[in-house]
């Protein structure tokens, strides 16, 4: 392809005539004159944002849309860790049923307001009640009282050892209260952060654009004049405008991590996703037999995991048999092989369950899911003498469908929280969204009550045991832990972030 | 899937066009032939799938996964190490059937509706023309996604709702022709024979649509498959089931690691998708492009015979009295002086066998201020000898050989522009058939004008004049308004007096006359000649009438000249001919008119008649 | 005409109730998932419940249909369940890129095709053949097969046109015909694959009526005779045919919208059918129906204009 | 005098016209003429005389809108479905175009044998009698096996009239049935129909606007104009001499295949039509 490629363009531009000519300069041909001074930074995002109010908002590749307007409470270094923002400090109370948070005094909103304990309570209370996606974050938050007009204190319920890292994201934002029930709430939001959406430059679904705050508190994090966010589903369009210079940064499958580096693109790596099964009727109401521990650790020792990490995630992942990252507390190295590929074993776990002859399981599949992910899966548990019927769902359907207590297990990627409360929150506690039967055992009860009742960190090694108890009894079927690629143009740098598919706007800079 | 299919662009001109068996049509285009050899031996390879596979399209090996072509696996395995091959094969089930499916049900409903609808008219056909204005106006991928997420996906499914949103294409056909066959005289037969309805519609209306119907469903086939492979690749399909567009999907994912996974149900497509088309397109060809008996309206019937020579011929009429007498002396005499003189023409078409002459040697001549009668049944070439003198014979045909000139100008061999500038100035035309001979679209004060702007060089308000001037001329009472009018706004014998208008405006030396009354009753007919006659004395033009009727002959003409299968037989001046017709074919045509002969008794020998047209 | 205008607009109406009705039905038919997608997979049970209670998820349909009916009689078709916006504005905003494309298609396509077609028409022969093959090569690969090549050769290899996007035409004129350059092409070559056939047909029929002949023996030019009398003829099926290929880019060229990441309506009705955005989704039938009746009406006047023989009294 | 075999009175026929509150089409306006057993009527008249929609609403293809029509004592006007076909057994046709009066799919035989396996003989009865049809139209036998293509138009011609014979019928209404042949064929065609009326005594109820071929054929004419009856009466007395200044007019306007005497009459004509103006 590199020799005949002028003659190519030749003809190409003969025979295109004369609209081309005004087009051709990309951005990818014309350096930037003074990259920090007029820098544009230009995202293929492969989500799109349902609404612009913080309360609204989502965690993950959403951030990148908050970010730029909304200063949170506590910011997320790229390491996960928790670093001043818009608070300085926070204390957790010894019994842990509370958080006082001291505000950054002189900081203003872009509408002129002024950050105060007020503006922050009026954020916190509306993210609670509004409902949003995400209003359980603050779940455990029973009232926020001002204490002064620079310190707020949550007042918990129930200890939440999340709690500050989720004042790091969305529950986090704070907006200008003026806004609060402004018509405009959706679309145009208010916030003290370094960037202000410009709405005139902004179509919703295609193109989202914020310029710089020049009073911006903190002028290091504002790198860029502009940055311009464009939802782009389809991940091979996301690749063709990264690879011809319309977009700087863009989230990627493993599959064209190769095509990436010999375009010449830059591949980021961040520990994503675990991948696998979960066994989400371990209580056997829908499916008696995953009621079984012997079977759910059959289909854990039944599963090839390093054939489908090597095949679908082209390797770009370390197997594993636990549902915690290696930068949670409750990460203990060892249960990654807990369960390895072994046939035998698994008939003989099943045989143990009286299931000699097998059984079936029905799971839900949609165009989602890498297309060699379901018959490798049936492939596989039809070797031990399970069958699979997978029933195809409406990709938009199938989340919803895989909680609607429809399916006894079914093929799940989650992300892997840096705080593992998170995650208990999340799949293991009784009433956790991903707990979708209400699966509970005295051992988990008792385990996350010492959870709960621990400092920091002796939780750490009580969350431990839970993840060990989980894995034992196998309440899920986790095979690896993926890294997530994430791409960037030669025109930035960025630092990914620990935790988040995508990284966030703080980490991207210009490229010197 | 983004093919819109028009019932017309798949439609025959005509049902009458279908005067062939539906096989023997196939049968005779190669390509058609071909391409349903190809289809139906890949529905065959996707029916009898398990005898041709050795692995299961569904079950994978992830250790086997992405390898190449090897003789365990012809195609090489997917990235989830199935056999591709299999999966081709068994793909071709759903995509291949759920296209079945689609059409299956859009033909079920359309042919259905559009029969009914065609043949009953009124408020049965608006009331189904409005719904079917409102399937077509509904968005289908909208319609096919909604279906499926309140259905779940299920190929089958969609592919009958996809079947019900393409019912209209088949809605439309059928009723366009049917609402024409509906008054074809054949179906008044059928009802004049006491058939009854459903007899009506399945032996008589249904075998007019079948292949309208075929090669509409060959095109909407390929429409089908594209929106199912496409909904499937976009990953809007079932991905349970191996279908193309499942397979499409599977290898973008993997585009660029496996960027080969394309090729093969790419391929299938493709192969499916030309077949279809090629199918499509060459049987309908074979519906258009043969040689055809024109199509007429109830009212134009009259001349429908005489304009069988005006076409490429078909059989001719056998003669009724069989050739091989030679032509009466001086049958190809062209008298000194000719304004118009023709020699030794031939004119030929391109057949199965090489070009077949249908003017076989024809010489004429007229002179200024004279008429000469051209006449014959036919197929005798008459038309083609007028057509060939204005050098405007229909795409295939062309001079073989003779000469022809006029006024002085050598005609064959003249250059397309310097004969372009004879027309209408040194030789004009007048059409047997008015009102086919108009463009409907344009107003008649347009279509006079034009020419003589380009052929007289007239400003825009001389010509329109002139054109008034030539309407009052041909006796038009409102000129003006006649001006204004369109063709369909005006009768047929005003029409006729419009196209003479046209031909003498540029005062030509030479005029063709091609059966100018033919079409016309016979009171407009008189008024006609008498107007002919005049101009021809006003303009002392050479005129060339074309007819079949001895009476026009005997009427109008100075001199006549006999045709017969391409030749003259005979010619002289018409005292002399009629007094004393010397050719057998003469004789016969003259015996065979109706002028005093005793009513109600046989006009020709019985003996000799069933013989000859039994020769068929 | 006026009243003719009338009655037409009349069944267009009555067309966008019936196709707002079916789809409104259908979308209901499965609408258990809503509040889910909406609120995303940690929300809890009771929001869930609230959520669907706030969308009115829990009335009858017939009162949910009317509701969203007595609303776009007044020109309000709602707010989309998933943006924060309005239908109208979203749909606004969807409405250009899709026009672009569909009415650039048909341009596009019709020049070519008419071009084609005439020439074979004309020629026949060995040129007629070589057209015909290519015009079936044409609709032999699909286009958005067709735009995948075309995306990584011409936008990225050479990189002559934006690989992505949709630049508005008010923002920058070249701008727009570059972002529409590459999926105007895709879809114009399955398009003309079809219209051009029907061009030829249509022009060969023409060019065998009496009246060519005729209008050649007054010694017209061939170019007058071709481009006044035939091409106008021959236009009233062609215009027929490029109706129903705009009717079915109105949706149909989601394919393409995805390839290039394009904002068009087809794309966004495809994402809305899958969440269940029902406003969306009835929005954008209804937007698409009355283009169609827009289009059908106009596609008829010209026929009419062209043909006065079937000229509406 | 017996009973005529087929009583048209006063008969009317309209269509409707497309568009509000427009008043319909009157085609026929009052046709009063009578067809006797073995007796041939020629109907002429130029295009929009109402000749055609006459023959029309006999065979109950054309509505009647006043008026009735009357067939061997029975009233016809109104007649369908079942009763109609009954009758049809009685009344057939002979269109005026042979290219589309038949089926281009089906064999001359199947043509043929059609009507009277739906009248319901058996399928060997109805082929044998097909034989015996094309015969009596002086046609091969083998024609039956092939398709009206390959036939010219006065033997597909003869295939319509095997097709009327084939029921038997009282009465043929042939509709222009030679105007489309050319004049051989024409004379051998019109000799068929005076054959078959010999042989069979079948009457005709005969369309056309030729007044010589009418006067050939028939027994009585009818003249019509714009959907009137001028005259009608003996053939010979209506078409050598006719009373009406329209009959008048057709007969004068009909050239006469002889230059002397078409000259004479040309002159005849323009006279009368310079009297007629000036009157």
């Amino acid at each position: 392809m590199k020799a005949p490629k002028r003659a190519y363009r030749v003809l190409a531009l003969a025979a295109t005539a004369a609209i081309f000519l005004s087009g051709c300069g990309g951005a990818n041909d014309k350096p930037a004159a003074n990259p920090s001074e007029d820098a544009v930074l230009t995202l293929a995002s492969g989500v799109e944002p349902q609404s612009l109010d913080p309360a609204m908002s989502r965690e993950a590749q959403f951030v990148q849309y908050f970010q730029p307007v909304f200063d949170t409470l506590i910011r997320r270094d790229s390491n996960g860790d928790l670093q001043p923002m818009l608070a300085t400090k926070w204390d957790i109370a010894k019994d842990g049923k509370a958080l006082t948070l001291t505000l950054r005094e002189g900081v203003k909103f872009t509408d002129g307001g002024d950050v105060t304990a007020e503006a922050v309570k009026g954020n916190l209370d509306r993210f609670k009640a509004a409902g949003g996606p995400l209003a359980g974050a603050l779940g455990a938050v029973e009232s926020v009282d001002v204490l002064d007009p620079a310190t707020v204190k949550l007042n918990l319920s129930t200890p939440d050892p999340a709690l500050p890292y989720a004042l790091g994201g969305p529950s986090g934002y704070i907006q200008s209260p003026a806004n609060f029930d402004a018509a405009t709430v959706d679309t145009q939001p208010v916030g003290s952060g370094p960037y202000e959406l410009d709405r005139s430059a902004t179509t919703p679904g295609s193109q989202y654009t914020f310029v710089k705050n020049e009073d911006y508190w903190d002028k290091d994090l504002v790198k860029f004049a502009k940055i311009v966010i464009k939802p782009i589903k389809d991940e091979n369009a996301r690749f063709n405008a990264v690879r011809s210079g319309q977009a700087d940064g863009m989230i990627a499958t493993a599959k064209t991590v190769k095509a990436a580096e010999s375009a010449g693109v830059t591949v980021k790596m961040v520990p994503g996703d675990w991948q696998g099964l979960t066994l989400l009727d371990r209580a056997g109401k829908l499916s008696p037999e995953l009621g079984k521990v012997e079977v759910r650790q059959a289909i854990n020792y039944a599963i090839d995991k390093d054939a489908i990490l090597k095949n679908v995630a082209q390797g770009f992942g370390k197997t594993t048999s636990q549902v915690f990252g290696p930068s949670s507390s409750a990460f203990v190295e060892s249960l990654d092989g807990a369960y390895s590929y072994d046939v035998d074993k698994a008939k003989a776990l099943l045989k143990e369950a009286g299931l000699a002859n097998g059984f079936t399981l029905k799971m839900p599949t949609s165009s989602d899911m890498d297309p060699a992910l379901a018959p490798a899966i049936k492939d596989q548990l039809a070797k031990v003498g399970i069958t699979v019927d997978w029933v195809d769902i409406p990709s938009a359907q199938y989340q919803p469908e895989q909680q609607s207590g429809t399916y006894a297990a079914a093929f799940t990627a989650f992300g892997q929280p840096v705080v593992a409360w998170s995650a208990v929150n999340s799949m293991v506690t009784e009433n956790a969204p991903w707990n979708v039967f209400h699966s509970s055992t005295p051992e988990t009860k008792t385990l996350i009550a010492d959870v709960l009742a621990s400092d920091e960190d002796a939780a750490g090694a009580k969350l431990a045991e839970l993840n060990k108890y989980l894995v034992d009894n196998a309440w899920f079927a986790p095979w690896y832990r993926i890294d997530q690629p994430y791409f960037i143009s030669k025109n930035v740098t960025v630092t990914v972030q620990n935790g988040q598919p995508v990284p966030s706007i703080y980490n991207f800079a210009p490229a010197k | 899937m983004t093919q819109a299919l028009e019932p017309a662009t798949a439609a025959p001109k005509s049902a009458s066009a279908q005067r062939q068996g539906l096989g023997s049509r196939i049968a005779s285009s190669p390509m058609a032939a071909i391409s349903l050899g190809v289809l139906a031996f890949i529905v065959l390879a996707v029916i009898l799938a398990p005898l041709l596979t050795r692995f299961d399209p569904s079950v994978s090996d992830i250790g086997q996964a992405l390898l190449g072509p090897s003789p365990e696996h012809w195609l090489g395995t997917d990235s989830a190490g199935r056999d591709v091959f299999s999966r081709i094969v068994y793909g071709g089930r759903i995509t291949l059937g759920g296209a079945a499916l689609a059409l299956i049900v859009a033909m079920a409903i359309g042919v259905t509706t559009g029969l009914f609808a065609g043949y009953f008219g009124g408020a049965l056909d608006s009331s189904v023309d409005w719904v079917s204005n409102l399937l077509i106006a509904l968005p289908n991928i909208m319609i096919l996604l909604a279906v499926r997420a309140a259905w779940g996906s299920n190929v089958w499914l969609s592919m009958t709702v996809f079947g019900v949103l393409m019912a209209p294409g088949f809605h439309r056909l059928v009723r366009a022709i049917v609402s024409g066959v509906r008054n074809e005289l054949y179906v008044d037969a059928a009802r004049v024979s006491g058939l009854s309805l459903t007899r009506i519609l399945g032996r008589h209306v249904l075998v007019a649509i079948r292949a309208p119907i075929i090669i509409y469903a060959a095109l909407a086939g390929v429409v089908v498959i594209g929106v199912q492979s496409g909904l499937d690749f976009l990953g809007l399909g079932d991905v349970t089931v191996p279908s193309w567009g499942t397979m499409l999907n599977e290898a973008l994912v993997n585009l660029y690691i496996a960027p080969g996974l394309m090729l093969w149900p790419g391929i299938a497509l493709g192969v499916v998708n030309a077949a279809l088309i090629i199918f499509g397109n060459s049987l309908r060809d074979a519906l258009e492009d043969r040689p055809r008996v024109r199509r007429r309206s109830t009212s134009s019937a009259k001349q429908s015979a005489k304009k069988n020579d005006a076409v490429t011929p078909a059989a001719p009429e056998p003669a009724a009295f069989a050739g091989g007498q030679s032509p009466v002396p001086g049958f190809d005499e062209v008298p000194d002086g000719s304004v118009l003189a023709v020699r030794g023409l031939r004119v030929g078409y391109p057949s199965a066998d090489g070009i077949k002459d249908v003017v076989n040697g024809v010489s004429l001549g007229v002179r200024r201020g004279e008429i000469l009668g051209l006449v014959g049944e036919s197929g005798s070439g008459k038309t083609q000898t007028a057509w060939a003198i204005l050098g405007l014979l229909p795409s295939g045909g062309r001079v073989t050989g003779g000469t022809i000139e006029i006024a002085g100008q050598s005609l064959p061999g003249l250059s397309k522009g310097a004969m372009r500038s004879m027309l209408g100035k040194k030789v004009a035309y007048i059409p047997q058939e008015p009102m086919s001979n108009l463009d409907p679209s344009f107003k008649i004060g347009f279509q006079l004008v034009e020419p003589l702007r380009k052929q007289l060089g007239l400003s825009a308000k001389d010509a329109k004049a002139k054109a008034l001037a030539m309407l009052d001329r041909v006796g038009i009472a409102d000129p003006q308004r006649t001006f204004d009018s369109y063709p369909h706004q005006i009768s047929g014998g005003m029409a006729q007096r419009v196209l003479i208008a046209g031909a003498v405006a540029c005062d030509p030396d030479v005029l063709i006359a091609d059966e100018p009354t033919t079409a016309l009753d016979v009171t407009v007919q008189a008024e006609v000649l008498d107007l002919l006659r005049e101009l021809q004395k006003e303009k002392d033009m050479a005129v060339v009438m074309v007819t079949h009727n001895f009476g026009v002959v005997a009427d109008l003409c100075d001199r006549v000249a006999v045709m017969k299968l391409g030749q003259i037989v005979e010619q002289n001046t018409v005292e002399v001919l009629f007094a004393n017709p010397q050719h057998p074919y003469t004789r016969m045509l003259l015996e065979a008119g109706l002028e005093d002969k005793t009513p109600r008794t046989r006009l020709l020998r019985p003996v000799d008649e069933p013989l000859q047209e039994a020769a068929l | 005409m006026i009243s003719y205008i009338f009655r037409r607009i009349g069944s267009g109406i009555a067309l966008v109730a019936a196709a707002s009705f079916i789809v409104f039905a259908l979308m209901l038919a499965n609408s258990e998932h809503v509040a889910r997608n909406i609120l995303g997979d940690q929300a809890s049970v009771e929001q869930l419940a609230a959520k669907q209670a706030e969308l009115g998820l829990n009335d009858p349909m017939i009162l949910q249909y009317l509701h969203w009916l007595l609303g776009a009689v007044q020109g309000d078709l709602g707010q989309s369940w998933f943006n924060a916006e309005s239908v109208s504005y979203l749909l606004a905003t969807r409405v250009p890129v899709t026009l672009s494309i569909a009415v650039g298609t048909v341009i596009i396509s019709t020049v070519i095709s008419v071009v084609v077609g005439i020439v074979a028409a004309l020629y026949r022969g060995w040129l007629d053949k070589l057209l015909q093959v290519v015009s079936v090569a044409g609709l032999v690969f699909p286009g958005f097969w067709l735009a995948l090549v075309l995306v990584v050769k011409v936008s990225i290899d050479w990189g002559l046109v934006p690989a992505t996007g949709y630049t508005p035409f008010g923002e920058s004129l070249s701008g727009w015909l570059l972002s529409l350059t590459l999926p105007v092409f895709s879809l114009a070559i399955g398009a003309v694959a079809g219209l051009s056939q029907q061009v030829r047909s249509a022009t060969i029929a023409v060019l065998e009526m009496d009246y060519v002949r005729t209008l050649r023996s007054r010694g017209l030019s061939e170019a007058s005779v071709l481009f006044r009398h035939v091409l106008r003829n021959a236009a009233p099926p062609t215009l027929t045919v490029m109706s129903l290929n705009f009717i079915a880019l109105m949706s149909g060229a989601v394919m393409i919208e995805r390839v290039f990441a394009l904002p068009g309506l087809g794309s966004i009705a495809v994402d809305a059918t899958g969440v269940g955005d029902i406003p969306i989704v009835v929005g954008a039938v209804v937007i698409s129906v009355v283009i169609v009746v827009i289009v059908n009406l106009l596609i008829d006047l010209i026929n009419g204009w062209l043909n006065p023989k079937v000229r509406l009294s | 005098m017996s009973a005529p075999l087929l009583q048209v009175s006063n008969l009317v026929t309209e269509y409707p016209v497309k568009g509000w509150r427009k008043p319909p089409v009157r085609v026929l306006k009052g046709i009063n003429l009578d067809v006797k057993a073995g007796e041939t009527v020629g109907l002429v008249g130029e295009s929009g005389s109402g000749k055609t929609t006459i023959g029309r609403a006999v065979l109950g293809l054309a509505p009647v809108s006043e008026g009735s029509i009357t067939f061997n004592g029975q009233d016809i006007s109104h007649l369908s479905g079942a009763a109609r076909r009954q009758v049809s057994r009685d009344i057939q046709v002979v269109f005026q175009d042979p290219y589309t009066s038949l089926n281009p799919a089906m064999t001359i035989a199947d043509i043929l044998s059609e009507p009277l396996i739906v009248q319901g003989k058996g399928k060997a009865e109805a082929r044998a009698k097909v034989a015996g049809l094309l015969e009596r139209v002086h046609l091969p036998a083998d024609a039956g096996t092939r398709l009206p293509r390959e036939f010219s138009g006065g033997q597909r011609q003869r295939v319509a009239i095997a097709r009327a014979l084939a029921m038997e019928p009282k009465l043929i209404v042939c509709d222009e049935p030679v105007s489309a042949l050319d004049l051989s064929t024409q004379a051998r065609v019109l000799d068929l129909f005076l054959e078959i009326q010999e042989q069979t005594g079948v009457a005709y109820l005969f369309i056309s606007h030729d007044l010589a071929v009418v006067r050939h054929l028939s027994h009585r004419v009818c003249v019509l104009y714009r959907g009137e009856v001028m005259e009608m009466g003996d053939a010979a007395e209506v078409t050598e001499n006719p009373k009406n200044d329209y009959t008048r007019r057709l007969l004068m306007a009909s050239p006469i295949a002889d230059p002397v005497r078409q000259r004479q009459r040309r002159q005849e004509r323009l006279a009368m039509a310079a009297t007629a103006s000036t009157a």
